[in-house]
């Protein structure tokens, strides 16, 4: 159990590479009060858009209050679930079609608290973390901003 | 008073601008500021947008107070 | 959209390294129509038992049975939820603890999809997968035999 | 007629082997089979398991036929 959770870093530059995604993995096989993973990956679409295909996101943020918020998220999960250890980690700038922009890692001694605590932190990251995403469309320089549901 | 305002995405974008500074008296809430940032952004009336008051989502009655950092956020689209 | 779900090998000798989830992760980079990935992985638990800790699941199955309860399970799910795509992994043989036996994999364009199938799946795969393992405990060759719960 | 017979994990560990060719009266139930195996091994008695018929899971009423492959799975423990 982590007993005190400082604030981690979450912000990365740019794409998240399934090499970072295995290394954190890795870094988990000494913990051997874990016996559930639950990942989450969200990946950028090529959906279709009047003027074209969307190419990439370019994501700014309001990192201060996006950092505290993360955080709360965090402490929130730790709260509700019986969980062992867990990584979140969002990209800032251009992330291409078809990269991964979001990983949220949550691991715990059985497999109901893993389940329940991805889908807790990914629908709160949704809802009130203050990221914003221009998605680019086509060659001609076009974009629309990215509004989550 | 002088408070400081942040525009975020397509906000600073409609704006023109990622960041001023504002002068305002004293007391001021969070509703009044926002109607005095839509008559000097007409643009901003058609845009969706939240406030949040030293790094917290702020409801209209919030006092807003000196130094503050009063950021317009637009709708999130994290993951 | 895959449309034929030919039947995939799910049986891998020994532990699922966090090379071999990368890779999967990467394949799935050039497609474009999924926006969420819902991963799964079960790792051997230090836990104590009378006589010592587990040092590892030694697992054996009814393959050709499991094989086909494999299949049904993923026919399934691509009939009751928006997936894009779906890889199962399940070791056979000795996996040491802190090293995974089971890899889940799940994607769709939405999240929601993502999120139901993985738990489905896992839950489905623990109830009627015919699967074996033997907890290796301490040094001395005891034993006792797993049970899903 | 001839079944097979194939007994996995603790079964296999309480019964001494993993498979027999078993000879048996025609018509066979699930449930009769069930019965005969726990004569030839008691240590079956205190055993949980299941019975499948040619990879099915099998009730007890379902009939055996000549030929089948009956498998006795004892408590899973895939993941």
């Amino acid at each position: 159990m982590e007993k005190t959770h400082t604030p981690k870093k979450v912000f990365v530059d740019g794409p998240i590479s399934p090499q970072f995604i295995s290394d954190s993995i890795a870094k988990h096989q000494s913990k051997t009060n874990i016996g559930a993973h639950s990942l989450f990956l969200g990946q950028i679409r090529a959906d279709q858009k009047d003027g074209g295909v969307v190419t990439g996101i370019e994501y700014t943020a309001y990192t201060e209050m996006a950092e505290k918020v993360f955080h709360d998220i965090r402490e929130a999960a730790f709260a509700k679930f019986d969980l062992v250890c867990m990584h979140i980690y969002h990209s800032l700038g251009l992330v291409p079609t078809g990269e991964v922009s979001l990983f949220v890692f949550v691991s715990s001694a059985h497999r109901r608290a893993s389940f329940e605590a991805l889908e807790y932190v990914v629908e709160e990251i949704k809802a009130k973390v203050p990221i914003f995403g221009k998605e680019l469309i086509g060659e001609t320089g076009e974009y629309t901003w990215k509004e989550n549901k | 008073m002088t408070i400081s305002i942040l525009y975020f995405g397509m906000l600073a974008e409609a704006t023109g601008h990622p960041s001023e500074t504002w002068e305002a008296t004293d007391p001021l809430s969070v509703g009044q500021l926002r109607e005095q940032l839509l008559q000097k952004y007409p643009v901003l009336r058609d845009r969706k947008f939240q406030l949040a008051v030293n790094q917290q989502i702020a409801d209209s009655a919030m006092p807003i107070n000196t130094n503050a950092e009063v950021a317009l956020l637009p709708p999130f689209a994290g993951g």
